[in-house]
């Protein structure tokens, strides 16, 4: 038995890490939904969803019910193959960019197979993730042209050549951390960002990780942002799905679980994006903090964080005006009071939990943008994202990188 | 570096090129004044360069015994078979020419400025003319025949370019195509001799330090006999073939008389001075060969002498004043070519020389005075200039003293050098003295007509027209100078009167010491016996001319020899129906109508309505049809990888099958 | 049969059906599904000999820029199913047997002349894209900055095609 | 590990599907892909021979192939826009003026 695990680990270890990976991400996708509406509707001074489950805790469970279980009409004379491989192709590229991100520092071996929290690590992960990005394209373009209406197919066109326009800007933005990194492997670009005195100034934001090859990369930073939100088709780029003109662009025509696979793509793309924003630009897993003993105390943040949440969150559902929301709030909070507690007291636990945290800490601050400039930021037109693109991204993205690569040549000598 | 100029020989060629670039390029724009001093500079920078280079030259002479050749760099070059590299040589020979050539062509120069000031182009004349100076030293300071020939033709050229320079008169164009094609004709004649020689010695170089030079090599050959026609004879014969085109001589004297077309400098410079020249440098040149062929040496000695006396015949009658000098011309070189065939070469040069002082005294004080009558060169419609053109008078009578041969002036010592060798010839020198004699009464004859009918008897041309004035001193000086040169220009001979050897030929020995023995025995007596009769020969002359043309004198109609003579024996008649008139018949008739029009025409009208036929029937697959295109395509990809791969493949699909 | 040839005969089986299909296909929207799948296909075969860089760029570029491109112009012209018009009699007979006459030909002479490669890939040889870059930096400079105008003219020529209609 | 010889032949497949597609279809975006195709072909044989011999020039070679192919697409394909717009006709064979 075990000689077969060990045999054929290279098979079964990455099945079994891409399932739990798929769990994750699609419940997280779930509740991104729910915090996005939540937030937006307390920018807007509303409740947001409140009815299903305590503060609307299970409304992402009722809307996939009721993507489930909705009709699924098909419009006439639509192109089959493409119209129903379109949804596919979105998803499984959003899925599959998150492959290669890794979201631990931590190395582990199972069955003799060696491998790490994230799925793979090729050492051209980057090249990997932009060829994903890449073909995102066709999954909105064949949709908005297979279902057959012009809303879909202007949609369509839009976001398609929205993307290639952006995925320029996009790609150029991120030389200048390969310049300072060396390396296509995302493992390596955080690694090179670790400073043990700075702490987060090493970071490439900043750009103090070393003394020769290193710049800050504001610039870029500011670029590849922009960048992402186009390519995923969110406010203030989302002339795709501009609702007041084209209903809702390339996936009118879809509907009940086809639709939700857009959805899903949709969100998956922002955790992707959001996460290689973190480790290109905000030094991946590393703590914010340097690593001289002095600091160690930094360690406990996260318990010091979920302690006095789940606290909150027990106080408060004791309030909470159902019973079924008396019951569960409290269990919730219990929850987190008792792993602050635990993560006390199993240190091993806590330093392992380190960069995990930390990771994940930063791309739920990306996503909050997210979500917050969705809430605030009107949408642009499209002549002005066109020429946005082409004629001030772009060019800033290119002058990013001389500049970059100037900087760094003149400290080299 | 110790000798300068010396080491660097090309700058003495190399500056009148620069001049005549220079004028040629921008000279249109520029003003007369601009032009003239680009070329005065050129000319006499080199004729600076050429005095210093000689002074060098004698001290290298001093230290080590032989001539200065230096090679630049390779022209052509076929390893282990053939080099013609640009190599310029210094000797005593090239001293002279180098120094007649730069310096009157410096005086010609000056002279043109004042002659050509009023003419059109007169940035195009100076240019051709710096181009001639160029091609002309490029001719004497050559190391090989290759380089010479360059310098050879080049002369020719600019001859051409210069005698059509009036190019709008049909008549000037035509003399330049007539000099032109009938030198082609000799130089044809130096090509053949050249391949013979290299064909003989695999070389062309006239001296290799290795001796593998021409004359290195032919210098220890057995000289063949009289009336042996052996390589070398050949050789040589072809080569005064050349001579005869470039120098005018019999049977290809016909251009010389028509070339003075020219401007007068011009035919000062080119066809008296130096040019015309060069065939009898270039016989001079190769001595060694000559002298080993005494055939050749007898066949040259003939022609020069026959050339002399023929050409002084039709001197005797001519009335245009250039006509008269350039049978002169013709006529001395004649005595050149009798000089260097009867085997004194050094009389020859010396010839050549105080010829090239005298003869371009006398064409420019011709000009002159053409110039002073406003254009007019007919001698009947001169007369009585005497009071009115002083200097140019004087300079012109000097001239005619000079070449009529009296002493102390030049050519008495040259031409009495000549017919003393003459005289001592060992094949019928006596005849050849005769007739050479003859010729001096002659010359004297003409010349002395020449200045009775310009500057005495009553004046012929309508005064009311034509102003008589003197010429401008930019004419007149260079006349002085030459006038001065052609009264001592023979007094390096002076010792050999009184049985000395005389200078100028101490300093040629070197180069003709294979000529030397064959110098005959000298006796100072028999020499002055010589001499005097010379001078009794011009005197008569003098005496006749004076008798005959004096007072009221009008051109009478011509009858009998008189016509024959005035008309030039019809030579050039002659050639017209022998040679000339059947060569254009073939052109015309056969060449043009028959080969021209039906075969090469036909052939390309033939090619051409081929390929419409062809067109038409291929044009067919042209079916626009794109997917036929592609087929096509697939076509030809077949036939490369079949092409490419069939060397692979053969083995490989039919190597089981054997 | 070790897990190398297994991927490598299925993906060479994607790439040789999906060509199939893209001459199949009459829509040429799927023609040009079709073709992407040959090049995803082929984009994994250069993974498996180890060109990763390669492979990569053969996505971006290929799937994700000249392939868009075409899509795009598809659904731009809205091109529907092409008619197999035979117009072009030469095309109709003779187009398939030369087609597959110059393929033997170079089948062949691959075949033939591979005997002189090295029978199998050197283990694990992973071309490292710094070795790549190196050489496209300093061998291949001067071809690099060529093709780089000739990327440029060919925009150029874009724009004034794009621009001619109005 | 693979052998050479299974790529070069399968580049020879390719090449030739692409022949085939190149001579077979009408439509000429269709034309133009199989070009592409026969590129890509190419492209396989030239990794498979950098891979075997090991020098990576092959690849850089690929790299060249595929930036010239972006440019030849982004050519190509106005062309072909121009001439739909013009002959309204994506079939080759009804574009036919090239002719007498």
């Amino acid at each position: 038995m075990s000689a077969f695990l060990t045999q054929y680990a290279f098979l079964i270890v990455p099945i079994v890490k891409i399932a739990i990976l798929v769990f994750i991400v699609l419940t997280v996708d779930a509740y991104l939904t729910w915090i996005e509406r939540k937030v937006i509707a307390h920018i807007q001074a509303r409740w947001g969803p409140h009815r299903v489950g305590p503060h609307g805790l299970l409304q992402p469970l009722a809307d996939g019910l009721k993507f489930i279980f909705k009709e699924d009409p098909i419009p006439a004379h639509v192109d089959k193959v493409a119209y129903f491989l379109a949804p596919f192709i979105t998803l499984m590229l959003a899925l599959t960019s998150l492959a290669v991100i890794p979201f631990g520092p931590q190395q582990f071996t199972v069955f003799g197979y060696r491998t790490g929290i994230g799925i793979a690590e090729v050492n051209i992960s980057l090249m990997v993730l932009f060829a994903i990005t890449a073909l995102a394209v066709y999954g909105v373009a064949l949709a908005g042209w297979a279902s057959n209406s012009k809303y879909s197919l202007l949609g369509g066109l839009r976001s398609s050549a929205q993307m290639i326009s952006y995925e320029l800007a996009l790609t150029l933005s991120v030389v200048g951390v390969l310049l300072i990194a060396g390396s296509f492997s995302l493992r390596e670009i955080i690694v090179k960002q670790g400073n043990p005195h700075l702490g987060l100034l090493g970071w490439n934001f900043f750009g103090f990780s070393s003394e020769t090859v290193a710049f800050t990369q504001i610039i870029g930073f500011l670029c590849f942002y922009i960048a992402a939100i186009a390519e995923t088709n969110r406010v203030p780029f989302d002339l795709p799905e501009a609702e007041s003109e084209l209903v809702a662009g390339f996936h009118t025509e879809y509907a009940s679980m086809k639709f939700a696979m857009f959805f899903i793509a949709e969100y998956t793309s922002m955790i992707t994006i959001s996460c290689l924003a973190t480790i290109l630009f905000f030094g991946g897993w590393l703590s914010p903090f340097p690593t001289t003993p002095f600091w160690h105390f930094t360690f406990y943040l996260p318990s010091v964080m979920l302690i006095p949440l789940g606290l909150w969150v027990i106080f408060d559902g004791m309030r909470y005006e159902t019973v079924f929301g008396r019951i569960v709030l409290p269990g919730v909070g219990s929850v987190m009071v008792a792993i602050g507690a635990a993560l006390i007291v199993f240190p091993v636990v806590n330093d392992n939990i380190q960069g995990v945290f930390w990771f994940l800490a930063k791309v739920f601050t990306f996503l909050f943008v997210y979500v917050w400039m969705r809430g605030t930021l009107p949408r642009f037109r499209y002549d002005q994202l066109m020429s946005f693109g082409w004629k001030f991204l772009l060019p800033v993205s290119i002058a990013n990188v001389i500049l970059t690569s100037a900087v760094i040549l003149w400290r080299m000598h | 570096m110790s000798n300068p100029i010396l080491e660097n020989l090309w700058i003495i060629p190399l500056l009148p090129l620069l001049g005549s670039a220079v004028n040629g390029l921008f000279g249109a724009k520029w003003p007369n004044r601009t032009v003239s001093a680009v070329a005065l500079s050129s000319t006499g920078l080199s004729f600076a360069c050429a005095l210093e280079a000689v002074r060098e030259f004698l001290g290298y002479y001093e230290q080590n015994h032989q001539a200065f050749v230096k090679p630049f760099f390779d022209w052509i070059l076929v390893p282990g078979h053939f080099r013609a590299g640009f190599d310029l040589q210094m000797d005593q020979l090239t001293v002279v020419m180098v120094l007649v050539v730069t310096g009157v062509g410096f005086l010609i120069h000056i002279y043109s400025t004042g002659y050509m000031a009023h003419e059109g182009g007169y940035y195009r004349f100076f240019s051709y003319l710096n181009l001639f100076m160029f091609f002309m030293l490029i001719l004497v300071l050559a190391a090989n025949f290759v380089l010479m020939f360059v310098g050879w033709e080049g002369v020719g050229l600019c001859s051409y370019l210069l005698i059509g320079f009036y190019f709008l008169r049909k008549s000037a164009t035509n003399a330049g195509n007539k000099a032109f094609i009938v030198n082609r004709i000799g130089d044809f004649g130096f090509m053949l001799g050249m391949f013979l020689l290299f064909r003989t010695f695999h070389s062309l170089d006239f001296h290799t330090p290795d001796l593998k030079g021409v004359f290195d090599q032919a210098a220890h050959l057995p000289a063949d006999a009289m009336g042996q026609f052996g390589t070398l004879t050949i050789a040589c014969l072809l080569l005064f073939v050349g001579a005869t085109g470039k120098s005018a001589q019999l049977p290809l004297y016909v251009w010389l008389p028509d070339a003075m077309e020219g401007p007068t400098p011009v035919s000062a410079l080119i066809h008296a001075a130096t040019m015309v020249t060069a065939g009898v440098y270039m016989v001079a040149r190769s001595n060694v060969l000559f002298t080993h062929s005494p055939t050749a040496m007898y066949v040259v000695a003939i022609v020069g002498c026959a050339t002399a006396f023929f050409a002084a015949t039709i001197g005797l009658v001519q009335s245009d004043i250039k006509k008269v000098l350039a049978y002169s011309t013709v006529s001395q070189l004649g005595y050149m070519f009798l000089g260097c065939g009867v085997g004194a070469f050094t009389a020859g040069i010396f010839h050549l020389m105080t010829h090239a002082f005298f003869k371009a005294l006398l064409f420019l004080s011709a000009g002159s005075v053409i110039h002073a009558v406003g254009g007019e060169q007919d001698m009947w419609k001169m007369g009585g200039l005497w009071s009115k053109i002083k200097v140019t008078a004087w300079c012109m009578l000097f001239g005619t003293i000079a070449i009529a041969g009296f002493p102390p002036f030049a050519a008495f010592f040259s031409k009495d050098a000549i017919l003393f060798s003459t005289y001592n010839y060992g094949y019928n020198g006596k005849v050849l003295y005769g007739v050479g004699l003859f010729a001096a009464i002659l010359t004297s004859f003409y010349m002395f007509r020449l200045v009775r009918l310009t500057f005495f008897t009553q004046p012929r041309y309508d005064e009311h027209h034509v102003h008589v004035h003197e010429s401008p001193g930019s004419m007149t000086v260079p006349l002085m100078v030459l006038a001065f040169l052609s009264l001592t220009g023979g007094w390096f001979a002076l010792p050999a009167l009184f049985g000395g050897k005389d200078y100028f030929a101490n300093f040629l020995a070197p180069v003709f010491a294979a000529a030397a023995e064959t110098g005959g025995a000298e006796s100072a007596q028999l020499e002055h016996i010589l001499s005097v009769v010379a001078v009794v020969a011009a005197t008569v002359g003098l005496l006749v001319a004076l008798r005959m043309y004096r007072g009221k004198v009008s051109e009478g109609k011509s009858e009998g020899l008189h016509k024959l003579l005035y008309n030039k024996y019809y030579v050039d008649e002659i050639y017209q129906a022998l040679i000339v008139g059947p060569l254009v018949w073939m052109s015309r008739n056969i060449l043009w109508k028959v080969v021209d029009v039906g075969m090469i025409d036909g052939t390309v009208n033939g090619i051409a309505d081929g390929s419409r036929a062809i067109g038409d029937t291929v044009r067919h697959t042209q079916s626009g049809n794109t997917r036929s295109y592609a087929v096509w395509v697939l076509v030809g990809a077949l036939v490369l990888a079949a092409i490419i791969f069939w060397p692979v493949l053969h083995p490989a699909l039919f190597g089981g099958v054997r | 049969m070790s897990a190398a040839l297994v991927i490598f005969f299925a993906l060479a089986a994607l790439a040789v059906i999906g060509s199939i299909s893209l001459i199949i296909q009459r829509e040429p929207i799927h023609s040009a599904l079709s073709l992407i799948v040959v090049m995803v296909a082929l984009a994994g075969l250069y993974l498996l000999m180890g060109a990763e860089f390669v492979a990569a760029v053969q996505i971006i570029v290929y799937g994700g820029a000249i392939m868009v491109l075409f899509v795009f112009v598809i659904m731009l012209l809205n091109a529907g199913e092409e008619e197999r018009t035979n117009f072009s009699k030469l095309a109709t007979f003779a187009g398939i047997p030369l087609a597959l006459a110059v393929t033997g030909f170079i089948a062949a002479a691959i075949v033939h002349s591979s005997g002189a490669l090295p029978a199998a890939m050197p283990k694990g040889a992973l071309t490292d894209t710094r070795t790549l870059s190196t050489l496209l930096f300093s061998d291949f400079v001067y071809p690099f900055e060529l093709t780089s105008f000739m990327i440029l003219i060919a925009i150029l020529g874009a724009i004034v095609l794009a621009q001619r209609e109005n | 590990m693979v052998p050479t010889n299974y790529y070069l032949i399968l580049s020879a497949i390719l090449f030739g599907l692409g022949i085939i597609a190149f001579v077979f279809k009408r439509n000429i975006i269709a034309i133009f892909m199989a070009i592409e195709l026969m590129l890509n072909a190419v492209n396989l044989a030239f990794v498979a021979f950098s891979q075997s011999l090991g020098k990576v020039d092959g690849e850089v070679f690929v790299l060249f192939v595929i930036v010239v192919a972006a440019a030849e697409a982004a050519v190509g394909l106005g062309i072909i826009i121009m001439t739909a717009r013009t002959r309204r006709t994506l079939n080759v064979e009804r574009a036919d003026l090239l002719k007498l």
